[in-house]
């Protein structure tokens, strides 16, 4: 196991969190280097979601979270993603009322926004701009959903199942655009296909019931059939994509 | 004699008028014409014949259940006589629990004629709504022949005014029309164009609450005034202005305004008052009567109520508005009522007096009879 | 445990029935909440006001707080009690009945009539849920509202209410000195109100009223029709507040226009929530110290101390429906169980909130 | 005919009135799901406000009334920003509690302002102009309804385009659907609640003005009289829906008139049968979107 | 006998807002049959059971139930005729305790739940039904706890013991091995085929292979709201459509 270079830019530490008065995660830790990518895993419902969202302050928390050092587990939402996280929910959130060029309006933070890169990853939006973003298909909405967290400069992508529900040749698409971005931004993403995972993941941090049971480097985890076995409840890795 | 029994003993009188909610100014003029008329009924001493007058104040809030259950509480404990009250609503309700307990009530400023000869306890102290109806016609001289419309709002108030005019005028023939409007409107133009088409010789309004404003608007900016002699009643000092544009064109008929009687009993009242930091008002007299009525049911009723009521009924005697009676069979009070008109007073608008009608040529008829 | 705990919350509960009961034949005093000896009419007069608040408040909450009804409607079937008993004593019978049948019938055709008012705006109204259903509750007691203010034909005497025509009321039920006989009658009526929201409560229609509260789809998912329970709890609630509105207006000796108001059902849902919601006797705590605070609060307003305040704490303060308004605020915001929920907090030691009702959804 | 011209003209202004008041209310339950039943208080603060500072000036011109209208829009709109800032804020998401407190808070303001201004309505004079008439198709409309009907389709029209066409209207609109996500953007959500609040408040402040104009007075339950028409307008229009509020705002005063002239005075029956009447049919009202 | 259809879909259609949720769905599940349905998040298998259960009304084709067509019945209605489903997520009644839960539907199967007569007490037949219920799935000991308050597996075994008590003839899953830890995986499988075994057509929705082809007696696929495949499990697993719209590529 090899350690990250340079500082991680996440550490998260002894962290819980409730939904409606009920625990779902408990005392989790592990940390995000400050480069690549680091999958979550584990299976459904096990609290992968919920800890991007105590992560983001969207659920109620108590641990300690630190951003490039700082302490951000008592600061509100917006708070946190000003200071540089980008954040692509698990079942895309389009705002659907509005267009798909006001969606992107919305999430622009920056002074200097990069619509540019946006519109070179994602051109099929550039035709889409006056559509409202409520009819477009599910792969078109998480391409939304995606440049809506890369129109700006961020410090760490947090990334809910991107691939969710798409088809295979739209999951190619969002792992090209996932592999371009995380050349410039750290990103922490969850992901059930593990072909995606194996393709775009250095380190992964496994989820069971609540707690952290396993971390480490991407290909130390993938290609252990026993361990995948254990954690994520599949004989093989193509079974859970 | 009933009375040398406990003669000294202090007599309770429990005294009940909005001092909260939407009558407490109506509760304050009556609170302030009573307390002028006891001083003038007991000349300054708050006794009768030695005996104390425990006065006990209450507030209604405007709202029977509260009333009921004060009332109640006073009856349990003893009080003789109970008196005020400014909503007809809430002095029916008393009337009841007076005939009920058997004990004296004397109404205070509320209107309903139905208080009138409600039953053999009830009394009242101020006029009622035939009074204003019948100080209405005062001002088409002989009605036979002529048709009068009725505006009004559709409640009790409303009805009860329409009802009257039906009563006084249309018995002396004139046709009487009502237009009554929803409590709830807000939008009073089109029933002025309404009162214009049905071309009356007089159009009575009959009108209460906030609204008055936009009503009275509505008349002027339609042309009502110029069409058709419009009566109504002048209310309480903080209505005065309540008529806008329309003020000088409108005839009042009253029931008291201070300075209105010039009687030697209204001069001690405005006196008192004005000590008191207070201004004579539409329903000074009702507190001042019931003051004088109160001490004569104690002077010369002794302390049964048979003896009390005995002692009232067809007592007549001096006050504010004049030469009062309170008559025998059904306990109207018979008085005097008036006509005026505003006139402008720098930027604000008073009454001054036209006439005085006689008490007998507006005397409501026998009540059940 | 629990077979014992409801044994002694039985046998404290006919304890203080007792108790209530023969407070008349007693001369207790609390100075600053009561008026005066609790023999004394006055204060019998606001006692038993205050219990029939409760019931109206106990059958409030059983819509609410079990069946998750928000109705702004309410005290439409207060009105239609007392309303409906003042106008059919005045209307009622044949004069060679005796007087007793004209009573006792002219309260079965009340109830009959209450029914018949409930199960229609019932049918009508639960066809919506949410905001919309109050929206609903809200228009029909408007209507009612207008027209007993309009007072068609004379019958509702309009703004000035209706008087209690006494010629068939039984004579104990009537004067100051009868106030006593009145106190029972409004004991007896919160009882039976008690005990029939009780029994609601732990039938079986009940446990589905409150699972639909819960998960309406949930429960048409098991086969059960939820407006049917809906409907039977609404329609249960509305009689028993008609049969609070005829102990009404025999306390009263009439009946005022005011309860029929969308305000009298807002104090209502105030009552309902400063008791607590989520506890039954919460709504009879709430009505009595509602009705006890709003008399005390108007005697404190017209104080001699009040009114020797400077302006700034003399005016809010002498206005009852201030303070009221103000104190609703604060237990809305830092004691979310109410009154009766307070006990709870003080064992758990963290705030609780019974029966919370989660977001109204909309149709 | 020129009593249908009246009618139509006159309910129009007074629906122009309602939608004053309804539009901040739709506009908060829209955004924030809070019933507030204190919108009444902020128009009828307001009013007093106004027309306290407005006589003051100039009492009856048109500069007095300006003023007037100036200082209704600014205390209705702080006075609502107070209120979700101090009392709704602290219930995040508890819309039934949200619902309870505005409840307590109309019934303590309604009392408070009689307390200190009486329980008298307070008759309010206006500029001359507004007291005339202008004859349309032999109907003589009362001036003050252009002015109502006038300023309701500038405040109606500002809305919009406030919502269109700015980054605060695009935050409002987006949260309306999914008040989380804004919040994930890196948007203080909740200050776009207080400015919601404020906005909707200071078309209540306008509306509490021009009532007094309408009305003739201000009074403390200037605010009570509005709010019930004003809510059966919100539900009628669908909830949360500014144009169907602007719709079922004329469409109900309109009927209110008509009712009350020719059936008897049952304009505000005809108002309740055709609220339920539309919820029975369409329940979520005449524009409001699928829940 | 087993080849009369229980429950039959013909060409069933849904839009919402023009959107395509399901297409030409039809299907025929022979009495006493297990189906499987997978597919992709989004395929609409959830909102095929919507549909079935009469929570979302087709914009075309008819729900036939035993050879009755209960398309424009409501949900009440279909349930009292024999349809017990689950949830996708757990759906109990929160404040309830975990035995009312069960005794509700134990009821609502006897009829007379909707009673004001009668006051369910400790010992009645409902209650005895709901605690057998219970200890089927091995939750007895939980029946006072608020179910609010259980763990998420447990919540899964409520709904079960929730839907024996219901005893229906046609049953719908909607993944009940979501959210169950593997350890309890097992047991849970056997209740389902205890469920199964009384002779109840039962409809599965789960992404938990093994269970499924443990499980069932024909698998049907779907896919951007069509049924792509009802088969065998061994042939759907060779079906090279279902491997790339589903397994994935890599299989
Ligand atoms: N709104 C909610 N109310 C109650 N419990 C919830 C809620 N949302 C999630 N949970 C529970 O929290 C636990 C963790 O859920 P979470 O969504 O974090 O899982 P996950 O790992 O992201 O699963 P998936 O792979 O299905 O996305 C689950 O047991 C779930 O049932
Ligand atoms: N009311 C609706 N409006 C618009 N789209 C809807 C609606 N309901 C469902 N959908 C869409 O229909 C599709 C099918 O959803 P469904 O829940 O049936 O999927 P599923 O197969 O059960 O998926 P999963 O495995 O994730 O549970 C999804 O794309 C969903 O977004
Ligand atoms: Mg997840
Ligand atoms: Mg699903």
């Amino acid at each position: 196991m090899s350690e990250p270079a340079s500082e991680p830019i996440l550490v998260v530490d002894a962290l819980s969190g409730r939904i409606a008065g009920q625990q779902v995660i408990e005392d989790i830790a592990f940390e995000v280097p400050a480069t690549g990518v680091t999958a979550l895993l584990g299976r459904n419902g096990v609290g992968k979601t919920s800890t991007i969202k105590s992560i983001l302050g969207l659920i109620e928390r108590t641990g300690d979270v630190r951003l490039a050092g700082e302490r951000i587990d008592a600061l509100p939402t917006h708070r946190i993603v000003q200071r540089g996280v980008g954040y692509v929910p698990e079942d895309r959130e389009v705002f659907g009322q509005l267009t798909v060029a006001e969606n992107l309006r919305l999430a622009e933070r920056d002074a200097a926004p990069r619509r540019e890169l946006v519109e070179r990853l994602f051109p099929d939006l550039v035709a889409r701009r006056a559509q409202r973003a409520g009819t477009l298909s599910g792969g078109q909405q998480q391409m939304v959903s995606l440049a809506r967290a890369l129109v700006n400069e961020n410090r760490l992508l947090l990334v809910d199942e991107p691939t969710k529900g798409l088809a295979p040749r739209i999951v190619d698409e969002v792992a090209v655009a996932l592999a371009e971005a995380a050349q410039t931004v750290p990103i922490l993403l969850v992901e059930q296909n593990l072909r995606v995972v194996r393709r775009l993941a250095e380190r992964v941090v496994v989820l069971s019931g609540g707690r952290v049971v396993f971390t480490g480097t991407a290909v130390e985890f993938l290609d252990d059939e026993e361990l995948i076995h254990r954690h994520l409840g599949v004989h093989d890795a193509s079974e859970a994509a | 004699d009933p009375a040398a029994g406990d003669a000294g003993a202090p007599v309770k009188i429990a005294m009940l008028t909005s001092q909260t909610g939407p009558l407490a100014a109506y509760g304050a003029a009556y609170t302030a014409g009573f307390e002028a008329g006891l001083d003038y009924a007991t000349d300054g001493t708050g006794t009768v014949d030695g005996r104390e007058l425990e006065i006990e104040w209450g507030d209604d809030q405007g709202n029977p259940d509260t009333a009921v259950a004060k009332a109640k509480d006073f009856i349990g404990q003893g009080y003789q006589i109970l008196a005020g009250t400014a909503a007809s609503g809430i002095a029916t309700a008393l009337a009841e629990q007076a005939a009920q307990n058997e004990i004296l009530y004397i109404s205070g400023p509320a209107a309903a004629d139905a208080i009138t000869g409600i039953n053999e306890y009830t009394f009242r102290s101020g006029r009622q709504t035939f009074q204003d109806v019948a100080t209405a016609g005062t001002f088409i001289g002989d009605p036979a022949g002529k048709k009068v419309v009725v505006f009004a709002q559709d409640n009790a108030f409303g009805q009860g005014n329409l009802a009257g005019v039906e009563a006084v005028l249309g018995s002396k023939g004139a046709t009487v029309e009502g237009v009554l409007v929803a409590e709830d409107a807000t939008e009073f133009t089109p029933f002025a164009q309404q009162l214009i088409s049905a071309s009356p010789d007089l159009v009575f309004v009959a009108w209460a609450g906030a609204s008055s404003g936009a009503m009275w608007t509505a008349l002027s900016q339609q042309g009502v005034f110029d069409a058709v002699p419009v009566v109504t009643g002048l209310g309480d000092v903080a209505t005065y202005g309540a008529y806008g544009e329309a003020s000088a064109e409108i005839s009042f008929l009253n029931h008291y305004f201070g300075g209105a009687a010039g009687t030697e009993a209204e001069a001690a009242m405005i006196e008192h008052l004005e000590a008191a930091g207070a201004t004579p008002d539409l329903f000074s007299p009702d507190g001042f009567v019931a003051a004088q009525m109160i001490v004569q049911a104690v002077r010369e009723g002794g302390d049964t109520v048979d003896g009390m009521i005995d002692a009232l009924e067809g007592w007549t005697f001096d006050s504010v508005k004049g030469e009062i009676t309170v008559r025998a069979e059904d306990h109207a009070v018979i008085q005097p009522m008036y006509q005026a008109k505003l006139v402008q007073d720098g930027d604000a608008w008073k009454p001054e007096l036209v006439d005085t009608i006689d008490a007998d040529d507006v005397a409501p008829p026998v009540a059940g009879e | 445990m629990t077979r014992n705990k409801t044994l002694w919350l039985a046998v404290g509960g006919v304890l203080l029935v007792v108790l209530l009961a023969v407070l008349p034949l007693l001369a207790i005093e609390i100075p600053g909440v009561l008026p005066g000896p609790t023999y004394t009419p006055g204060t019998l007069q606001l006692i038993a006001y205050a219990m029939l608040i409760a019931a109206l408040a106990l059958s409030y909450r059983m819509m609410f707080g079990l069946a998750g009804l928000l109705s702004f409607g309410h005290a439409l079937f207060f009105a239609a009690g007392a309303y409906g008993l003042g106008m059919t004593l005045d209307a009622f019978g044949p004069a060679e009945w005796p007087s007793e049948l004209i009573f006792l019938g002219s309260i079965v055709v009340t109830l009959a009539a209450g029914f018949v008012l409930a199960a229609t705006v019932g049918a009508l109204a639960l066809r919506v849920t949410g905001i919309s259903f109050a929206m609903v509750t809200l228009a029909f007691a408007q209507a009612g509202s207008v027209l007993i203010r309009r007072n068609p034909g004379g019958a509702t005497g309009g703004d000035e209410g209706l008087a209690l025509d006494i010629e068939h009321v039984p004579g104990a039920l009537v004067g100051v000195l009868n106030t006593r006989n009145l106190y029972w009658v409004a004991l007896g009526v919160l009882v039976f109100v008690y005990l029939v929201v009780l029994w609601v409560e732990q039938s079986r229609a009940g446990h589905v009223a409150a699972a639909t509260r819960e998960n309406e789809l949930r429960v048409r998912v098991l086969g059960l029709r939820p407006y049917n329970v809906k409907l039977l709890i609404f329609i249960v609630a509305s009689v028993l507040a008609a049969v609070a509105g005829m102990g009404y207006l025999l306390l009263q000796s009439g009946a005022a226009p005011r309860v029929a108001t969308a305000d009298f059902t807002l104090t209502l849902l105030v009552i309902v929530v400063l008791g607590g919601v989520g506890y039954r006797w919460g709504a009879i705590v709430g009505g009595i110290v509602y009705t006890l605070l709003d008399q005390r609060l108007t005697a404190l307003a017209g104080s001699e101390f009040i009114a020797g305040l400077p302006a700034v704490l003399r005016v809010p303060l002498s206005e009852p429906l201030f303070i009221l308004g103000t104190l609703f605020i604060l237990v809305v915001l830092f004691l979310p169980g109410g009154i009766a929920g307070i006990p709870q907090r003080i064992r758990s030691g963290r705030a609780s909130h019974p029966a919370e009702s989660e977001e109204v959804a909309d149709a | 005919m020129s009593t249908i011209v009246l009618l139509l003209i006159t309910g129009l202004g007074l629906g122009a009135l309602y939608f004053l008041v309804a539009s901040g209310l739709s506009l908060i339950y829209g955004l924030m799901g809070v019933l507030n039943f204190a919108h009444g208080s902020f128009l009828t603060i307001s009013a007093f406000l106004g027309w306290e500072v407005g006589r003051r000036v100039s009492d009856g011109t048109w500069w007095g009334l300006a003023i007037s209208a100036i200082v209704g829009i600014a205390v209705g709109a702080i006075v609502a920003a107070l209120t979700e800032y101090l009392l709704i804020r602290r219930l995040y998401e508890r819309h039934i509690e949200q619902a309870l407190v505005t409840v307590g808070l109309s019934l303590a303001t309604v009392a408070l302002f009689e307390g200190i201004w009486g329980t008298d309505p307070i008759y309010t004079a206006r500029p001359e102009w507004l007291t005339q008439t202008t004859e349309i198709l032999g109907a003589k409309i009362p001036n003050d309804r252009f002015l109502l009907i006038a300023c309701a389709v500038i405040v109606l029209g500002g809305i919009v385009l406030f919502l269109k066409r700015t980054r605060y209207g695009l935050i409002i609109r987006a949260g309306v659907e999914n008040r989380q996500m804004v919040t994930a953007l890196g948007i203080d959500v909740r200050r776009s609640f207080t400015l919601v609040f404020a906005i909707g408040g200071a078309a209540a402040g306008l509306g509490g003005v021009l009532a007094s104009v309408y009305y003739g007075y201000v009074s403390a339950h200037l605010g009570s009289v509005l709010l019930i028409f004003a809510f059966i307008v919100t539900v009628i229009g669908g909830l949360g829906s500014l144009t169907g509020a602007a719709v079922a705002s004329v469409l109900v005063a309109v009927l209110q008139q008509f009712a009350n002239y020719y059936l008897g005075g049952t304009g505000d029956l005809v108002v309740v049968v055709a609220l339920a009447a539309v919820l029975l049919i369409r329940p979520r009202g005449l524009m409001g979107k699928i829940a | 006998m087993t080849d009369h259809a229980m429950l039959s879909l013909e060409q069933i259609g849904l839009r919402i807002g023009g959107a395509r949720i399901l297409e030409g769905v039809s299907l025929d599940v022979p009495a006493g049959q297990m189906l499987g349905v997978i597919g992709p998040n989004g395929a609409g298998k959830t909102t095929l059971f919507n549909v079935v259960s009469g929570v979302v009304r087709p914009t075309s084709g008819r729900v036939l139930l035993d050879g009755a067509d209960v398309t424009r019945e409501s949900i009440h209605r279909r349930a009292a005729a024999g349809l017990g489903r689950t949830f996708q997520t757990s759906s109990l009644f929160p404040a309830l305790s975990v035995l009312e839960n069960v005794r509700l539907a134990a009821q609502a199967h006897a009829g007379g739940a909707t009673s004001l007569v009668r006051i369910p007490r400790a010992g009645d037949a409902a209650s005895e039904r709901a605690l057998e219920c219970l200890a089927e799935v091995g939750l007895e000991h939980r029946a006072g706890a608020e179910a609010s308050g259980l763990a998420h597996g447990e919540k899964r075994k409520v709904e079960i013991a929730m839907l024996i008590a219901a005893d229906p003839k046609v049953i719908l899953l909607d993944e009940p091995m979501a959210g169950v830890a593997s350890g309890d995986v097992p047991a849970l499988t056997e209740v389902i085929r205890g469920l199964h075994r009384g002779g109840r057509t039962v409809l599965m929705v789960e992404h938990h292979m093994e269970v499924v082809l443990g499980l069932v007696d024909r698998v049907a696929v779907m896919h951007h709201g069509e049924l792509l495949a009802v088969d065998t499990p061994e042939a759907v697993m060779a079906n090279p459509t279902v491997q790339s719209a589903y397994l994935g590529e890599a299989m």
